[in-house]
């Protein structure tokens, strides 16, 4: 009624408890954010669009592995990607990602797991670290991060409770935004050095409206584990292009896995959503990923952003219809007319990389030499991560529509041209 | 309120007669002759029709009437700041440059709206929704304010 | 002044001269409407955009061709085309297009005219045939249409006399547009046919803000001289998109020449403008070819469509700033950054083009026989269907930017499966 929501607007925060910079459970911060905290809560839904979301799919738990729902298998719907990454964990279990609920069991029940041992550094994006970080490092954040990157996955488990929480994206004291993740704040600093600009620490140097991407973009991103110890690094130093991101990792001869069919040095791209937006037209225009992926959203008085994060597709009317004033069935359409596009070569690039595949195998069959492989195998190295740039980035296009197909075009070349270069070796030697 | 915006708002104030002498002080010029052909006074009214008088304004106008504010804000409720000398120095302001740009021809097309202009808008739309965006509202505004023109720009004259 | 002012706002149209349906002269018009003719007339101007416009080359005219001014040559911007083209027409001239005013002397005056004998066909788009249609056909304009396509083009280019002109736009009672363009007529019923339209007409069944494109689609657009009638016919049996487009050439086993260097049956496309925009974002939104060519524009109280039809980035304050309320470099910007990733594409595309066309050249040259070179000259003829759709469309991928990549990756695709084909023909007959 009426009264009530008075009530709610002038006390939008009610301070029934107090936060501290070691309040790490949401239901406690809850206790003064109910709103945030329930919309919070319903990222455990699983429900499915087109080419994103997420469906429920039951299994009978295990004690290895206790969930009793997960998603659908990626590697199932297109078996061509157990070919994409033969040799590495990915060709083992690779499922649609899911609701922030998840992100903690998803990761530790991963098949993944089972073949390689996973460092402490997985966690940084999978749980509510914040607080594990600076008890680590005896209340130096940084510190803590080095500390656990180190540790086997399995130990550095028991530190971390929490999926992504509050306080992983919020100061307690003025819930402004702040950013957390060492692995974004050294990122970010490099980048914008490339740009001229020192020392950047977003936490004082970022607008409002760039942080409501930054927080997303602590874990949505591209990334390695450099060296011995294990140090989360975001791939950043010569620029966010595709093009500059593999530039890096040549410069360093870093490899991720070693081809099982082919003996090429692959890289996997994992997840750069942020990479990628901000070659689109809505990072140009400032539109954040919150402004599509937690929109506001009316409760009684007051207005809220919702932190049920998900497809803004599940959620056009507020995700979309304040910027685009078309129907809801008309954005839904444009965005798979997008999506539809990317998917169709991304079919393109994916055949041309498994015919790439099978030829560098066959040459290798034939006794080839590595001297000889080496230059079709750089070709593979290219077509496969141009390709997964595509692939691992959740938005099937939709986040930077024509650079999506561009990278997908350079992909489809690197492939054909390494088929070619494979052939022209001494057909004498072919099986 | 955001810094940035009661910042220029006092300039405003403070400002505001030497702006009201300007004008009069051109008042005999070709900016008067236009202000008075043009039912320039009527300027000084809340009638939205009032702006409509010049042709240029009469797209916004047109908007404004098929708009979700047609039936609780006028113009004047989004363009000018609420305290009394601030509106009237705005609206002197506003008046004498469209007077002056429109007798001239000489102004950019489409009409966009100045930084200044910009700040006294958002800060309308707070005085009317201020409790709704409380919560929403930034907790360090030294980060900048949420800009609500970003997301609901075409509400006063969505054209 | 304002009381000027006022009095062109109640008084727009000055109706000094009677118009009829056989008033060709647009000076006649212009008395009437002296703010249109002015900026019209306007289209002699030549003024270069990065990948637009046009740049005014001085020569020294000839008793041939008297032109002193032409615009640069795209064939020596990048000879490669002439690979593309060869044994084409196009091979010896092709040139940037610029304005409205030059359309009907550029064509009578190409060096096009003198490899291949034209058909007076040619003229439905370069010149105002509108009442000499009419004349030929003893009113009826189809008839008219049907005798002009058959003529030798010399003689077919004595009966117009001027540009495209009011008269192809307008009716003259009314002013409302009109198509007046048989090619378009059929070409239009034929799509909506197949949308399940029957009998579609423009003049009476487009909306207003159609018209405001359909005009413009009255030539820019793919064509084709069908049969010994040379009757000018636009492919949209089957749709708009490119695949469409080359699935009806196939099913009709058109050819617009054979390639010479490789005897490929293959396909010019020509400035599918109205084409591409259609798979695009704008219009998808409704706007329309004169919003962004023929932007309003004020003129003391009235505000008129621009008349001087050109490249919208030099008039960027008009055709964007109504609708993207962003500065004139950032819209710019925009603009380019498409532009630009399309032009690199197109570079990839036409590599690998060329590659191809080398492939096939030596296998013909180490004997191939015509039925193995077969389906490898169908991959030439598609790769270069979908390279020149981007190629020859005018806006460098503004008009559908992740339609352009697309095409162009489909292309890079055609162009190397191509290769790999020509060179799995037996090596031993290779010189
Ligand atoms: C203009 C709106 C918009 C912005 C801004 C935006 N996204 Fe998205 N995002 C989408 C759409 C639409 C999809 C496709 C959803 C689908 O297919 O169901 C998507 C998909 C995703 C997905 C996969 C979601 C799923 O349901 O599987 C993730 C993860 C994601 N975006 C993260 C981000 C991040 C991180 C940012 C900022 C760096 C961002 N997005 C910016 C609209 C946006
Ligand atoms: C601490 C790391 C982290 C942060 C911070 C983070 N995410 Fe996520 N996000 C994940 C992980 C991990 C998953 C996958 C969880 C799973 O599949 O179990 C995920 C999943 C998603 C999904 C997919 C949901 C679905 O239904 O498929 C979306 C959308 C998304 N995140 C958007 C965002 C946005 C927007 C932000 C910032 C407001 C953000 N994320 C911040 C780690 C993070
Ligand atoms: C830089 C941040 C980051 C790091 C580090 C990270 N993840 Fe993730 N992870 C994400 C995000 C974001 C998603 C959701 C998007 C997606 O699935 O592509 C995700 C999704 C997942 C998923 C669910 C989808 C799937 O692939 O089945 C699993 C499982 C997972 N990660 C396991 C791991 C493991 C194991 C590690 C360590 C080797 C790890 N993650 C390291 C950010 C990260
Ligand atoms: C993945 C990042 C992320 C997590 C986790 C997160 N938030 Fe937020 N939160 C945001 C963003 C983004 C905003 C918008 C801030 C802005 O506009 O400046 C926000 C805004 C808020 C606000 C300000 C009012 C509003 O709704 O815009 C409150 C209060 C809030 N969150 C509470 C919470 C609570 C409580 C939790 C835990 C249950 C939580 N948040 C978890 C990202 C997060
Ligand atoms: C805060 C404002 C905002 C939000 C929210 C937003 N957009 Fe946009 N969108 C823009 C702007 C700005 C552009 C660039 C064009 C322009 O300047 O109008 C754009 C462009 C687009 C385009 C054309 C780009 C292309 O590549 O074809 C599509 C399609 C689109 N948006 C769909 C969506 C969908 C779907 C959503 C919701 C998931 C969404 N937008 C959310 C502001 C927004
Ligand atoms: C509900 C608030 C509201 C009302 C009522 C309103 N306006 Fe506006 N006006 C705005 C906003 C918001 C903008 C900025 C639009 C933008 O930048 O996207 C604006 C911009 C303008 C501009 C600058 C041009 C532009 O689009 O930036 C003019 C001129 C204008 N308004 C005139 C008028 C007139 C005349 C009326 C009354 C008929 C009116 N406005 C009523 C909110 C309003
Ligand atoms: C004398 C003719 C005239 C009248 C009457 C008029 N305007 Fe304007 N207005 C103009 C012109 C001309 C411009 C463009 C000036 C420029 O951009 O420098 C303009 C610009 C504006 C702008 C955007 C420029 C800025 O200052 O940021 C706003 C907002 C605006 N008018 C609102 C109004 C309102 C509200 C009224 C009625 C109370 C009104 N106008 C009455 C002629 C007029
Ligand atoms: C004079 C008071 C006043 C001003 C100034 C004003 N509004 Fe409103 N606005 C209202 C009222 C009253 C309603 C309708 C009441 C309701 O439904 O809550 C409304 C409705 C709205 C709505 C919901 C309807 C819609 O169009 O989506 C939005 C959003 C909104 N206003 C935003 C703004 C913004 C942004 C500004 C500044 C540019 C602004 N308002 C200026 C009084 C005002
Ligand atoms: C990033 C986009 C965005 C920005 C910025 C934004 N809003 Fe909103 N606003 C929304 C959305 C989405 C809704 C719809 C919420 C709903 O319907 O539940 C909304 C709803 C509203 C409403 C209507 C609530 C109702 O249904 O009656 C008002 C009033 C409003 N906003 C005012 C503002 C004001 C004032 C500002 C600036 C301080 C602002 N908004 C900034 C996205 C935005
Ligand atoms: C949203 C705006 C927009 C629309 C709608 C649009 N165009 Fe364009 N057009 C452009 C831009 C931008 C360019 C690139 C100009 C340049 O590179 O200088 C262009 C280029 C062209 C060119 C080459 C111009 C030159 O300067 O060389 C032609 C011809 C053309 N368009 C015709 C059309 C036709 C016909 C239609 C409708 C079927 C159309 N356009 C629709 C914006 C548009
Ligand atoms: C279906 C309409 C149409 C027909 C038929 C047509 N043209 Fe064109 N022509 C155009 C358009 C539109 C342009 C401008 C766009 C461009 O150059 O791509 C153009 C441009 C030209 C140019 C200038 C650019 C260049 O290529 O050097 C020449 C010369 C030319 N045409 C000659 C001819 C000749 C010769 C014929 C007959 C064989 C012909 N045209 C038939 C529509 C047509
Ligand atoms: C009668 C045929 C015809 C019609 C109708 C027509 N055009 Fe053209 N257009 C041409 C030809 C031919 C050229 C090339 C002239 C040349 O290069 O000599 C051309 C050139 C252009 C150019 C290039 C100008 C430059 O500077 O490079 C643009 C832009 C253009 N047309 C847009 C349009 C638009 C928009 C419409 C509709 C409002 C339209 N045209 C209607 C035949 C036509
Ligand atoms: C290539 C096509 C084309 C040609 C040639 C053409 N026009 Fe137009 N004209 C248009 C379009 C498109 C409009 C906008 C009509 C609408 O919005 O319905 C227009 C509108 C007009 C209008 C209505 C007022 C206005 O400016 O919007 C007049 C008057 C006019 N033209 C006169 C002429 C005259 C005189 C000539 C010859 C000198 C001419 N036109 C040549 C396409 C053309
Ligand atoms: C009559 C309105 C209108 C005009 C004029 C117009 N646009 Fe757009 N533009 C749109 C709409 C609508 C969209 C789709 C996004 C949306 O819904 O906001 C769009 C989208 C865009 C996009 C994003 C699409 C993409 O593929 O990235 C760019 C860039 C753009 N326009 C640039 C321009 C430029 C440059 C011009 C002038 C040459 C122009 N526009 C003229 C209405 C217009
Ligand atoms: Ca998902
Ligand atoms: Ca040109």
């Amino acid at each position: 009624n009426i009264f009530q929501r008075k009530q709610e607007a002038r006390n939008p925060f009610y301070r029934v408890v107090e936060l501290t910079d070691e309040t790490e459970d949401p239901a406690i911060w809850g206790k003064n954010f109910p709103l945030q905290y329930d919309s919070y809560k319903r990222t455990v839904d699983q429900v499915r669009t087109r080419f994103g979301g997420s469906e429920a799919r039951p299994r009978t738990p295990t004690s290895a592995d206790p969930r009793s729902i997960v998603s659908q298998s990626k590697i199932e719907e297109d078996p061509r990607l157990k070919v994409m990454w033969a040799g590495y964990a990915f060709a083992r279990d690779t499922r649609e990602e899911r609701g922030h609920a998840y992100m903690l069991e998803d990761q530790t029940f991963t098949e993944r797991q089972l073949v390689v041992q996973q460092p402490g550094a997985c966690l940084h994006c999978h749980a509510s670290v914040y607080v594990p970080y600076k008890k680590q490092g005896n209340g130096d954040l940084m510190a803590g991060f080095a500390k656990v990157n180190q540790m086997p996955f399995a130990e550095a488990r028991k530190l971390v409770t929490h999926p992504v929480s509050c306080i992983d994206c919020h100061d307690p004291a003025t819930m402004a935004l702040r950013i957390t993740r060492p692995g974004f704040l050294e990122g970010i600093r490099a980048l914008k050095a490339t740009e001229g600009v020192a020392n950047y620490d977003p936490n004082t140097m970022a607008t409002r409206q760039e942080m409501r991407s930054y927080v997303c973009a602590q874990c949505h991103v591209e990334y390695y584990f450099k060296g011995q110890e294990k140090r989360l690094v975001y791939p950043w130093a010569k620029g966010l292009k595709v093009d500059n991101i593999i530039a890096y990792y040549d410069e360093i001869g870093f490899k991720d896995w070693t081809h099982a069919e082919t003996g090429a040095p692959t890289l996997k791209a994992q997840h750069p959503e942020f990479e990628m937006w901000n070659q689109g037209i809505h990072a140009r225009s400032s539109v954040a990923c919150a402004d599509c992926h937690m929109p506001y959203k009316r409760e009684g008085a007051t207005k809220i952003s919702d932190h049920h994060v998900r497809s803004p597709l599940l959620n056009i009317n507020h995700a979309c219809q304040t910027c685009h004033r078309w129907p809801e069935a008309e954005l839904k359409a444009r965005a798979e007319a997008i999506q539809e596009r990317t998917y169709h070569l991304r079919n393109l690039a994916m055949d041309a990389l498994i015919d790439l595949i099978k030829d560098i195998k066959a040459a290798k069959d034939a006794g080839e030499t590595d001297d000889k492989l080496a230059p079709i195998r750089d070709f593979q190295r290219k077509a496969q991560f141009y390709l997964d740039f595509v692939e691992a980035e959740n938005s099937m296009g939709f986040h930077a529509p024509q650079e999506s197909a561009r990278i997908l075009a350079e992909s489809i070349d690197f492939s054909r041209k390494g088929q070619l270069l494979a052939r022209s070796l001494s057909p004498a030697k072919r099986p | 309120m955001a810094a940035p915006i009661s910042k220029s708002l006092r300039n405003v104030t403070v400002s505001a007669s030497l702006a009201v002498a300007v004008l009069a002080g051109t008042g005999l010029g070709i900016g008067s002759y236009t202000f008075f052909y043009a039912n320039g006074w009527s300027y000084f009214t809340n009638d939205p029709a009032a702006c409509a008088n010049c042709h240029v304004m009469q797209t916004h106008y047109d908007a404004w009437v098929k708009s979700s504010h047609r039936a609780v804000a006028t113009c004047n409720d989004c363009h000018t700041p609420p305290n009394l000398i601030g509106k009237y120095y705005t609206k002197a302001d506003h008046g004498f440059w469209h007077s002056y740009a429109f007798t001239t021809g000489d102004f950019h097309e489409p009409i966009f709206m100045k930084a200044r202009s910009r700040a006294i808008v958002q800060a309308s739309c707070r005085r009317c929704h201020g409790q709704i965006v409380e919560a929403i509202e930034s907790p360090d505004p030294h980060r900048g304010q949420m800009d609500c023109l970003l997301c609901h720009g075409t509400v006063g004259h969505p054209m």
